[in-house]
Order: structure tokens, then C-alpha cells, then sequence
């Protein structure tokens, strides 16, 4: 069931450098909505352009849930710069959602803007006691805002080093899968393309099963424009739109794929 | 609301919602009222299923979007079996959008539809996507294959016959009056505008297939202008679309000659539009003393 | 900023102003260092004074406007005596745009100008102006009056002759290739889109000749898909235009297949865009290790 | 010589329904601007239409100019939502300017957002102790924001009858003209189309000096557009741009035209 629901804004804090949290009262979409899921949101009464902005869920707590966003133009800016009790226009939840991490370790990998659904998954797992290790990797310090944590399962990354471990998020990934059966483990991925195809390659020339949550321009986000397509890795077999064999729609089949499922995450 | 005539038709709304804009009307259905809207004008269905397109197929411009879909459809046989029977149920008006590459597929795809018995009142048959590589637009383009394809297709159906028109052409007068001839019952237009964009980055092309089909408030003044040209060469009667996005620029298409519109892009970003503006519509007629907006058409004054 | 070779020509900036939307380069001179401008194509002239179109002539529209202004200017007479004096001590390049409705119109006011004895350096042609009722634009729809007008004014000059082609035909490649044959040393795309508006409440139109050229950002996506089908059609280099509000979008124009870009509508908006964005063109070459814009002309990738 | 001038937004103040008055410190324009010249408004950094938005100036002290506005569409919308210190990008000073005041009984008639050169006119004339009439008409009282006061020459006119006299600006006028020869008048106008026109043919009629400020959509503002055409009754003489026979451009030869040099204010 999908709600086109006006939303009061609740608060807005920046969180890390050019990245805002802002916490929205939207009681129908908070009820329904799953962690992975997304909203797309119309930015002003007076937004002038054709598409609304796609933002995933990062939190979703009785009636509000929140968005993690850096602001990089028109609609983020606009997003930020709303003020308490502002009404906004959101469509959700839109999207596939997690799945899969019930008798498993679970590694939760998230990148740049891509930690949004990451943490709304990390909450839940937490909330079910479920066993998990998160990564997030940033280019600095001034990026992250939870603190590395290896002890506990929490790493960061920076690619200057000025913050946990110097590199890539494939170097905690392959600390984490040290000494663990493969098999009792997911990856559920979700940050910039290149992190995100680093870390598709990986999981399949380790066979590690792998979840990643996709981002390409959407002119709907409910399956009706068909402008939102991942190429998939074969042809898939006849859904109800069958036309949908070779690509899968990033707002309906997904955001979230199984990294064998698709050729690229290069969108 | 009172309705509106179209040919022999009543239609409860002057809106209608555009082909490839709306799905198969029921992807909207938790959030609106899907009989509320005037019509709804299936995506181009074809005579074999169509995977479409390569990514990327949209893009974003200045109060508009670009796209290339590629016609991806499942097939007139899956779209008789799985598509029909839902949109069987609706209480609004269904008109099926068609397309092809050449005569023959046409008129195969609409007899398939017509021997399915299904509820709708007609067929709107795109002779102008422009991002279909191997034709379709050729039609679009040329009046005398306008006409022909148009008498084909008349011959398979006593269904509401419309053929949407492209503005990418030095006279679209020409065409409406191909498609006139060869015994349409009504015109649409426009199409989509032929356009592109280059990603500065990459230094690729921001769609797929380089050109792309320009939609939205940028192309209105050149859609209000066509549906114009059209009224003044032709009788019968036109549906007109091409960036629509207030109450007030239905009242203008009407104004240019419109008997219907139809909404496209807006519907992307307002699922709900069509009947928020039929609102609109109905307060306007009652503000202004108008028994139907129909009294409106072909009215604008030249200077 | 390193200049820009275009045909015999370097060029300082490959930043032009359009044609009608810089007058004759004084109006702006206490706003704007008008000789940092790349080059300044002048306001249409026609043989005779044209007094213009009757007001209404500008209506606003979503990223863009419609203008009906139909030529209005002092006649080439009047022109060579009043306008030619201070562009003459211009030291940035000067092309003077003329406009006709028939090929004597045309080449009796290139031969007035020639004998002026002006700097300027080069002519541009409009064939393609929408709004003047008698003609000019029946050239800009067919490729062969555009090849015999060419050739018979290309007989008169051995300056620059560019001629500016129109968006409104089915196939602006046909029109480019005849200008290219009959000896044109550049083309210009696009002019305006054929566009219209109407005032519903009063219903009247609201441009004065029902229909108005529609430019500004609206019209991007399709200026871009000109320049492109017109840089895979000829040889000869082309200048770029329609919408351009940004450095982007002059880097976009580039990647087309333009070596040179001009700015229209948004000259209205900030008198000294050209300037601005010059200088961030500069600033994006010194960031990419281009030595010149040029480097980038063509590159597009197809996908 | 016209300035793109970068302005600070000094104040805003509603005085009266739905019409504002912002001060804005511009100082070139402000050193150079003469009564009856208006300046065109980049309502914000992020306008997307073409045309900016023409305002005359209501008055200018020392660095300061000042608009009054009704807010009718989007550009007026943001003009009453700048902030105290938001910096403002105008061109100016444009057009002509009132003149031919100095021997005569000025009588100045203003009416909906015309008022905002008719005060200005006025301050000027109260700075030189020139003698004048003010005549302004509303639709209502709450259009107003001046008293009516005809001891002093001061009327207000209601549509409605609500304040001043019950009826259009061409009833105070015929007072104001009362018992005095009209060669020593000379009657100064702007306000809604319908109003000029009645006082332009009333003015040509009675054979009484008129200049009227007209209104016309502009793109530019500085005569390069020529879209901004008022059309003369004659044609008139050959000028520096001779194209401007019939038609006249609102932006350089006016905003400022005499009632029986143009055809009709209606444009
Ligand atoms: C399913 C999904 C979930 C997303 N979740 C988040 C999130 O949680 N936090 C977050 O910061 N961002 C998220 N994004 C990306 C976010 O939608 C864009 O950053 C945003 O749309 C940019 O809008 P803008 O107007 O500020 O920038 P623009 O000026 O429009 O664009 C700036 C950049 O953002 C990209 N972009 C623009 N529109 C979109 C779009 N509709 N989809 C994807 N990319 C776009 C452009 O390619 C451009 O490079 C998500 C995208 C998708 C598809
Ligand atoms: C020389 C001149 C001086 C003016 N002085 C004043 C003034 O002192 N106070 C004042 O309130 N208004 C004045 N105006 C009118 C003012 O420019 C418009 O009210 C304003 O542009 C409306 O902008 P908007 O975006 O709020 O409304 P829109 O939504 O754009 O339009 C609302 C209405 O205003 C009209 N309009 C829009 N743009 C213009 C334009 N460029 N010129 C004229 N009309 C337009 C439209 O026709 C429409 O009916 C003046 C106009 C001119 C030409
Ligand atoms: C993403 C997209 C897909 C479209 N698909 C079709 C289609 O399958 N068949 C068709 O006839 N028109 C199609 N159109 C064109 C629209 O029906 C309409 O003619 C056009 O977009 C102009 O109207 P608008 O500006 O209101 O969108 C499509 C348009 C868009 C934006
Ligand atoms: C008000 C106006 C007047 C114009 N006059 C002319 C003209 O006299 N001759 C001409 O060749 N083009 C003329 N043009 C077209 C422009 O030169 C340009 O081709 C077009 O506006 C597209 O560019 P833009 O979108 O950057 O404005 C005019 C455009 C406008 C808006
Ligand atoms: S965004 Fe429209 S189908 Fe996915
Ligand atoms: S507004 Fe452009 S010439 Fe007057």
C-alpha cells in the first residue's frame, strides 16, 4: 500500500559535514514502512522540476520516520533549509526491503550517502538482538559521525586514514569473515556505485550472499515510467511484467538486488 | 462535472491521463481514485512483447524531462490476458494505446485486442514515438502513410480510432489532415519533442539511445501551438497534451481547440493530478457560468 | 582564456550574444565590458525599416518566453549610417544578422553592407524567423531555396557567412546540407521553436501573431539535438544556441559538435552573462587541462 | 547611465492589504534615479523565469530607494519574503521620468500599485514647495494608506465607497479643476489600464496636459528586447531608432508617455 501523505517537519540537524538528518511526522508511511524502503519527496509547493527526490528511510519510530541526506543541489537545499512544522509531500514506502538476515550474520556495509538504509537496518537488528557488524566508509573523518568501534563490530574506514582503518570497505569485510563458515553469512550493502561494485565483485568471487540497494534518477517511483531500469546479469523469468526479463525497475524490483542478479551497479 | 461529448462519447472528465504515464491504471490505486480520472490511455502495447530500452532512459531539463523507454511493453497476447481483465473493472474510460513498425503489425495488434472483447472504447495509435530506432516514426513523418495506416486500421475497428501526432515535422497540418482523411475519429497532440543531453561529466550521452523525447511545462506554448494548427485543419475532434500542469493550461488547450487533454509527465510527480485539477475545472466552469467547458473550445480571439 | 579557431578566424571568447537579444551592442555599455564579449551578432536588418509586429509581443512561459517582435529594425540604409560608426570601433568580432523575404531582398541588402565598408566580420543569415508573415521562413524549410540562397550570397562576400537554421522542419539535416553545399562557411542552430500562449481570461492571444518563437533553458534539450544531427550532417563548423543559462550547458553544446555558442534570452535576465561565464569556462579548461574549449568539440559518447 | 547594482533589502513593511513597501540601499541608483524611472528585480538568485520583475521606485533618500508592491504572482511572493540584509540584484535607473512640473498646479493621480511613482513625484514636489493635488483611488479602504484629506488637496476615491469619495479618480479631478485655467495645469497619472485610460481621454478631451505611466510586460528592460511596444496615436518622427515610428518601447521611450502622443493604455 503505497500513501501520498503530507508530512510535518520535526527537526533537522546536521549530522556530519553537509549531511542532515531530518525527522519527519508521517504517521501512515511510519507505520508501514520496512528498513531498505524508500520515500520520494517533492522538495516545495513550488519545485519546478518534473521529478520529486528519492531519499531511503534511515529511522522509523511510531509516527516519524527520518531521511539522511547530503546536500549536493536544488532539492537538498530546499530539504534543509525547511523549518519546523513545514507540510511536505512524500509518496511511500516505495521499494523491495531487506531481507534475509534471520539466521545469519549480518554485515552491513554503507557508504557516503548510502548509510541511510544501512542504519535503518542496523536499528532493527538491534531491536530483534540479532548478531551484526557494521562498516562505513567515508573519503575523511569529517564524514562519519558513529565512533570506530572494532571491539564491538562497528568499523570505520577513510580513504585518508584520518578515521579508523586507512582504505576501503572491503578492508574490515574480509576482518569480519575471518574464521566464519561463509554460509551463515550476509552482506547487505548500500553507498556510492564504485564501493558498491568493489564490494558485488567480492561477494561473488567469495560466494558470500549479497544485498545491494541501488540509486538511478526516478521520474515516479511506483513502476509507472519505466525510467528507473538495472540491467539484469540473465533474464529473469516472466513476472507479472514480463517485460521486465532484462531489465528490472530500481523503484519496484528493488532498490535492493542480489549482487549476482545484476550486471553492474553502475546505473 | 458535467461531462463532456466526444464524437458519440461522453466522457465523465475532460482529463484523461497520457499513454506511458499511467501504467495500466491500477499502479496508483491506493493513493487515488482511479475512476475519477476523464480516461486512461494504456502505455503502447505492441504486437510482440518489447524489453525496451538500455539505462539511461530519462533525464531532467529545465521544466521537463527527457526519455527513452523504448516502447517496453509485455505484448498485445500477455496484455490481453493480464492487463485487460483489470482494466475490465474500471469505471473510466479506457482507450488503448498502440504501436508499431510497420502497417501489418499495427493492424494484427488491434484485431488481437479487438477479438479479446474488452471494455474500452478506443485505440490511440502512436505513429510519433521518436525513440524507437526501426520505425514507428516514419508514419509520424509522412502524410500519405499516415492516411494509409489510418484506413487499415479503420477497416479492423468501430471503436473510437484516435492517431497521436508528432511535432517533430515541418507541418503537422499535413499529417492531421492524412490522418483525417483515412477516417480517424479524433486527433492527439503532441507527442514528445525530439531532444537531448550530455552528461558533462562522463561525456556521455545522458540517455541511452542519444535522442530522447522532450515532455512537460517546457513544451507547452509548442503543444498549444500544434493542437492550434491542427483545430484549424481539421473537423473532427482533437485531445490535447504536451505539458499540462494547472487548471489553466487546460483552459488554454481548450481555448486553442481541444475537445479532451490528456496529463503526461505531471502525473510522475502528482499521481493525483488529473483529479485535483477536474476539481479545479469544475469550480472554474461554475465561477465563469459555463454549463460545460466544451462551450470553451476553439474560442481564443486572435488580435 | 585561449582563443578559439573558427573557420579563417580566432575568436577571444567562444562566447557569442544572439542575434535580437543584444541590440547593437551599446545599450549594455555601462553594465557590461561589451568588448569581452566573443563577438556580438547584431539585431536582423532587412532592406527596408520594418516598424515590427503590433504589441502584444513577449509572453512568459515555464524556463523560457515567446517573442513576436517580426524584425522590427531601421533598414539597412539607416543601419549602415547609425549602427555601423560605433560597432565599426568595437574590438570585439561583429556579424551582422540580416533577415529577407526574397533572395533579391537578401543579396541587395548584403551588397549595401559589403560596400559599407565596415569591421565587421561576417554575415548571418536568418532564414528562419517564425514570425514575419511574407516569408524568410519558407527558405528555413527547404533545403533546396536554402542552397540557392546561399550560393547567391555566398557570390557576394568572401566574409564569414553562417547561415542560422530553423528547429521547425522534419529534417534540419537536409537544411544544413544544402547550406553547406551552396558555400556556407558556418551554420548556426537553432532559432526559435514555432510557439503560443493564450490569456484566458481575456481568450485572446497573447502574443499579437497568434503564433511567437518559444527560447530560453525550455528549448535546450532540442537545441542540443540540432547542433548534433547538424554537426553529423556537414563539415563546416557550427555555432550553437538555444537556451544557454550556464557554463555546463556551453560545455554541453561543445560535446555536441558547436564551436562556438551564442546566448540569447538570458542576455535579457543579466547583460553580462557572457562575461561571467567566460570567465568559468576559463576557470573549467585551467581544471581539466584543456588548452582549449575547442579540444572538446564532438566528444559525446554514444552509449 | 544604468548600474546592475547588487542591493541590501533595508526593510519590509505591509501598508496596506496585501501591499508592501521594501527599502532597499542601493546606492548608485539611488544618487541617479529621478521620479518616474523604475528599476527591474532579479527577485531571487534561483528565478527561473526570463523576465525579471519591473518596480518604480517610491522614494529615495540619501543611499536608500523604495518599491511598493502588490504580491500577485511568484517574483512578488519573494520580494515580501526577503530577508533584512538579503542582498537584491537590480538594474537601474530605467526609463524616463516624470518633467514639466516646474510652473504649473501639478495634479498627480495614482491608483492600485501606480502609486508607487506618484509618491515619489509627490516627496519631490513637497522637497521643491511646488504646489499639487494627490488623488488616489482604491477599491477599498483598506487599499488605502493615506488620509483623505481635501483641505489639503489630498483625495482618496473607493470603488465602494468605503473611504474618500464614492466613486473613480475622475471626480476629485473635476474639483481639483474647478475655477482654474487648465493652461496652468498639468496632470500627472498611473494606476490600473481601465483608470489611465479614462483620465487620458478625459485629459484630451478637456484639452489638459497629461503624462501617464504606463505598464507593459518587459524582457529586458533597457531596449534591446523590443518587446515592451506601446503604439503611438501617430506615427512619430524619425528618432535615433527610426523603427520606432509606430510603435514606442515602454522601457526607454517611456514608462512615461503624454495621454494624446499613444493610442490607448490598454497594451
Ligand atoms: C532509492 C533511492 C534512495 C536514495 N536515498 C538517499 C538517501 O538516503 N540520502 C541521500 O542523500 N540521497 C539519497 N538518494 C539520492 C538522492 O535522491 C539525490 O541525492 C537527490 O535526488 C539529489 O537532488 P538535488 O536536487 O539536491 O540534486 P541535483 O542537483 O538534482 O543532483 C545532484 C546529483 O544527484 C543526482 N540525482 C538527482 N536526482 C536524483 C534521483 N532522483 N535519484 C538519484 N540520483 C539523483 C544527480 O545525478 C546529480 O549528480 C537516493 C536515491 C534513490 C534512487
Ligand atoms: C515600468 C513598470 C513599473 C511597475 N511598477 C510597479 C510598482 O511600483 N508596484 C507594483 O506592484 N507593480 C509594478 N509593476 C508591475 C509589476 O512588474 C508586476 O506586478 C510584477 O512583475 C508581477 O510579478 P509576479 O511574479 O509577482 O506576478 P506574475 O505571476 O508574473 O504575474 C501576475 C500578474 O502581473 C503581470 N506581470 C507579470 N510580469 C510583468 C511585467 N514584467 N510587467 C508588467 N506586468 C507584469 C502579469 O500579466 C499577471 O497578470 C510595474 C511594471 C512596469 C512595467
Ligand atoms: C516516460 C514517458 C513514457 C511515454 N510513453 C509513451 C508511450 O508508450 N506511448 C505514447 O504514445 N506516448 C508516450 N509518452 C508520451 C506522452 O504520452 C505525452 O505525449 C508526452 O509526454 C507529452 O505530454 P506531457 O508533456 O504532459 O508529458 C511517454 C512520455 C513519457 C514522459
Ligand atoms: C526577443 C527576441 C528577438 C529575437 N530576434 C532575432 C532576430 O532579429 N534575428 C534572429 O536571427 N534571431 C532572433 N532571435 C532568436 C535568437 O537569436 C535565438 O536564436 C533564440 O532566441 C534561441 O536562443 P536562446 O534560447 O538562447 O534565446 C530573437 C530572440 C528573441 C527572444
Ligand atoms: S521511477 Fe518510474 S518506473 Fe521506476
Ligand atoms: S523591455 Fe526590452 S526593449 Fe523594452
Amino acid at each position: 500500500m503505497i500513501f501520498n501523505e503530507l508530512a510535518i517537519v520535526e527537526s533537522t540537524e546536521e549530522i556530519a559535514s553537509n549531511t542532515f538528518q531530518t525527522f519527519l511526522k508521517s504517521p501512515k508511511i511510519a507505520a508501514s514502512i520496512k528498513p531498505g524502503q524508500f520515500i520520494n519527496i517533492l522538495p516545495s509547493e513550488y519545485w519546478d522540476k518534473m521529478m520529486r527526490r528519492p531519499m531511503s528511510v534511515a529511522s522509523q519510530k511510531d509516527e516519524v520516520i527520518s531521511i539522511i541526506y547530503k546536500v549536493v543541489g536544488e532539492g537538498t537545499e530546499l530539504m534543509q533549509n525547511w523549518s519546523l512544522g513545514d507540510s511536505v509531500d512524500l509518496i511511500g514506502p516505495l521499494g523491495n526491503f531487506w531481507d534475509g538476515y534471520a539466521d545469519k550474520l549480518s554485515i552491513l556495509i554503507g557508504g557516503g550517502v548510502g548509510i541511510a538504509p544501512i542504519l535503518n537496518l542496523h536499528n532493527h537488528l538491534d531491536e530483534l538482538g540479532e548478531e551484526k557488524v557494521l562498516i562505513m566508509g567515508a573519503r575523511n573523518s569529517s564524514e562519519h559521525f558513529i565512533d570506530h568501534n572494532p571491539e564491538n563490530g562497528v568499523y570505520m574506514t577513510t580513504d585518508d586514514g584520518s578515521l579508523g582503518i586507512h582504505g576501503n570497505v572491503l578492508e574490515p569485510l574480509k576482518i569480519a569473515l575471518e574464521n566464519i563458515d561463509i554460509q551463515n553469512v550476509k552482506v547487505f550493502a548500500c553507498g556510492p556505485p564504485a564501493m558498491m561494485e568493489a564490494v558485488r565483485q567480492y561477494s561473488i568471487s567469495e560466494g558470500i550472499e549479497c544485498d545491494l540497494a541501488l540509486e538511478t534518477l526516478m521520474a515516479c517511483g511506483f513502476g509507472i515510467c519505466q525510467g528507473c531500469t538495472v540491467e539484469f546479469e540473465k533474464k529473469q523469468k516472466t513476472t507479472e511484467h514480463s517485460y521486465r526479463n532484462r531489465f528490472g525497475l530500481v523503484c519496484m524490483d528493488g532498490p535492493i538486488f542480489e549482487s549476482k542478479e545484476i550486471k553492474s551497479c553502475h546505473l | 462535472m458535467s461531462s463532456v461529448k466526444f464524437g458519440k462519447l461522453d466522457f465523465a472528465s475532460p482529463i484523461l491521463v497520457a499513454s506511458g504515464t499511467y501504467g495500466y491504471g491500477h499502479e496508483t490505486k491506493s493513493m487515488v481514485d482511479v475512476n475519477g480520472i476523464g480516461g486512461i490511455i494504456t502505455k503502447s502495447v505492441t504486437l510482440h512483447p518489447r524489453e525496451g530500452n538500455p539505462p539511461p532512459r530519462i533525464a531532467e531539463t529545465s521544466s521537463g524531462m527527457l526519455n527513452s523507454i523504448g516502447l517496453a511493453n509485455v505484448g498485445v497476447n500477455e496484455y490481453c490476458k493480464s492487463k485487460l481483465p483489470y482494466l475490465n473493472e474500471l469505471n473510466t474510460k479506457v482507450i488503448i494505446n498502440i504501436a508499431g513498425t510497420a502497417v501489418d503489425d499495427y493492424v494484427e495488434t488491434l484485431k488481437i485486442l479487438e477479438s479479446a472483447g474488452g471494455n474500452h472504447v478506443g485505440y490511440e495509435v502512436n505513429i510519433s514515438c521518436p525513440n524507437v530506432k526501426e520505425g514507428g516514426m516514419s508514419f509520424g513523418v509522412s502524410a500519405k502513410m499516415t492516411e494509409s495506416l489510418t484506413s487499415e486500421l479503420r477497416k479492423c475497428t468501430s471503436k473510437l480510432l484516435i492517431m497521436k501526432l508528432s511535432p517533430n515535422v515541418t507541418s503537422i497540418e499535413d499529417i492531421a489532415v492524412g490522418a483525417e482523411n483515412g477516417g480517424a475519429d479524433a486527433l492527439s497532440a503532441i507527442n514528445t519533442l525530439v531532444g537531448m543531453g550530455i552528461d558533462i561529466k562522463t561525456r556521455k550521452m545522458k540517455i541511452n539511445t542519444t535522442f530522447g523525447g522532450l515532455s512537460g511545462p517546457a513544451i507547452k506554448p509548442i503543444a498549444l501551438a500544434n493542437v492550434h494548427k491542427v483545430f484549424r485543419a481539421v473537423k473532427i475532434p482533437i485531445i490535447g497534451l504536451g505539458g499540462i500542469s494547472c487548471v489553466e493550461d487546460i483552459i488554454e488547450f481548450i481555448l486553442a481547440g481541444a475537445d479532451l487533454v490528456q496529463i503526461g509527465t505531471l502525473n510522475y510527480r502528482e499521481p493525483g493530478i488529473s483529479i485535483r485539477l477536474a476539481e479545479e475545472l469544475d469550480l472554474y466552469c461554475r465561477d465563469n457560468n459555463l454549463t460545460s467547458i466544451s462551450d470553451l473550445k476553439g474560442l481564443a480571439e486572435y488580435r
